[in-house]
């Protein structure tokens, strides 16, 4: 009973400390849209205007027209990152595979870090449910790798075997002990949210790491 | 001649609003800054008459209170706060504050144009698409 | 002990749901980048290369910049929207209650319903988890109370006492049988949220409601 009262606890400070998270990315989301994307809108609407002054000259439209689009581009490009950030498209709509490798693909590009994405996986048969927990396993390792291991490589490997699909996130990194952060700290709840949103759905989650050496993440679920 | 001076954190947005206050008849723009802490420098150095100014310019302190400070510190500098952000709240205390003048970046140009006479004249000035509830 | 069981297999259940719900959000608002904002912007670019064109006469200039304008402000509007949306900034600025007022203001408009902020409530001792888990409420039960009450009125009460911050959100519409609800019923979990995130503070939720009279809902928390 001791045992559950404490799991009934753990529960609740999870719950209470995934709000939190999620009402600071609200914040972060919210100031990114009003003060960078509408200001570059709004830059691009003051040009607008400004082409259809009368004492422009033909050299100074075509000018200013390039300066509108390269500013219109740039927000273009920041819409889309952000968009990709918060959730990619891709995984609605092609899968898993496909989105775990566009996200490597930025994040190397990032860090410098080589980031692989191997699979043979076909993830039709997943829930969208399962698909995003992977999804969000596979971005919260790769960016502990980044942000905590100073890995020279991170490997992403999604595998289908007979009844079950395997994601593991591997890097070669400094590793950690992980008796020490498994338990909620009240502070990180990157890993801990992982296993317990895994174990929702009827998966298995482990982390192995060794000091040295480096940490692979594991998940697994079996195919309903 | 006024001399103003443009407070905004994107560079596009200063170009901008340089080239719209500089096509007016006796105002010009003499500087430029990207933050709270550089424009009250800039203030403090001297020669500004209005200053026009944006409330957010991350990452530094809101325009809120760079608008306090430099009202404080220099109450002859007229201040014209041109924001985003159409809350009651952020108008009432940006003219709490001290602003002189509160517009709207949604509002066409003519209400910039129209705020700098007002402060030319020490007027105050607020944008006439904000609906005043309280 | 079987209670206690059932609290924690419901407690992981609401997390799950948590964790679902969000990502749900996620997309949400990921699309609306993508679909619409991106789109906006897109249009412009297209609009803003036209006018390259050598063989656009300053008549079509004139026409053309006008329709960019109108397409950037709407976008504009839009990203706007989506800030205020995802989490106004006056709430992070200037506290709960101008930001109540401003929700308020904006459903009101879009509704035709009147709703009405009430209140005298210093915030300023309150933490942003409190003042986050508050609005959320708000924003919730007014929502509640536009979707399923049919309510001519709605009313916010946001009241300050000695000792502890008071918020009621009554409407005058149909109400419904509390029991019913209060359990999770594994599909809507506004109100079952709601109930965790206060608790988890240390707050009091409550929910009364009169069939044929209306509904108030209750949320208390003591100034620490
Ligand atoms: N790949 C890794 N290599 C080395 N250390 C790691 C790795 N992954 C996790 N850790 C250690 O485990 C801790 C807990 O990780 P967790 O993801 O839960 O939290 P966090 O990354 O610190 O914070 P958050 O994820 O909430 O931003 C980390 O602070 C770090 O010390
Ligand atoms: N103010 C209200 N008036 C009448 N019925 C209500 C009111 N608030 C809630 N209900 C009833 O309680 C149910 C549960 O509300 P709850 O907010 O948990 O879920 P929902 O609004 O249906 O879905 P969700 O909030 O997840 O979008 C509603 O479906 C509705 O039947
Ligand atoms: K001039
Ligand atoms: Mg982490
Ligand atoms: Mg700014
Ligand atoms: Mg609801």
């Amino acid at each position: 009973t001791i045992q559950r009262m404490d799991q009934l606890a753990q529960q609740r400070r999870l719950n209470q400390y995934v709000n939190r998270a999620y009402e600071e990315e609200r914040k972060r989301i919210s100031q990114d849209l009003h003060d960078s994307i509408a200001q570059g809108v709004y830059s691009a609407i003051m040009g607008v205007r400004r082409l259809r002054d009368a004492d422009v000259s033909e050299a100074e439209i075509n000018q200013l027209t390039q300066v509108i689009e390269q500013q219109l581009d740039d927000t273009l490009s920041e819409v889309k990152g952000m968009a990709l950030d918060i959730r990619p498209s891709v995984l609605d709509n092609f899968g898993l595979l496909p989105a775990l490798k566009v996200l490597a693909k930025r994040l190397e590009e990032n860090s410098g870090v080589t980031i692989t994405v191997v699979g043979n996986a076909n993830t039709d048969k997943l829930s969208t449910n399962v698909q995003s927990v992977l999804y969000r396993i596979g971005q919260e390792s790769i960016n502990n790798a980044l942000k905590h291991a100073d890995a020279n490589e991170i490997e992403v490997l999604l595998v289908t075997h007979d009844h079950y699909i395997i994601l593991e996130i591997m890097d070669d990194g400094k590793g950690f002990n992980v008796p020490d952060h498994q338990g909620f700290n009240g502070r990180s709840l990157g890993l801990m949210n992982m296993n317990e949103r895994v174990k929702a759905l009827n998966g298995a989650f482990e982390i192995k790491s060794t000091p040295g050496v480096g940490t692979t993440v594991t998940a697994k679920f079996p195919f309903s | 001649m006024f001399n103003v001076l443009i407070a905004d954190d994107h560079a596009v947005v200063r170009q901008g609003l340089s080239y719209l206050i500089n096509k007016q008849p006796n105002f010009r723009v003499t500087d430029e800054e990207a933050n709270g802490t550089d424009t009250y420098l800039r203030v403090e150095k001297g020669s500004i008459d209005i200053l026009v100014m944006d409330l957010s310019m991350p990452p530094g302190e809101s325009g809120l209170v760079t608008t306090q400070r430099i009202h404080d510190k220099f109450p002859n500098v007229r201040i014209l706060i041109l924001s985003m952000h159409e809350e009651p709240e952020y108008i009432n205390k940006a003219i709490h504050n001290g602003a002189m003048s509160y517009v709207l970046k949604s509002s066409p140009d003519n209400e910039l144009i129209r705020a700098l006479m007002s402060l030319a004249l020490k007027k105050d000035y607020i944008d006439s698409n904000i609906k005043i509830t309280k």
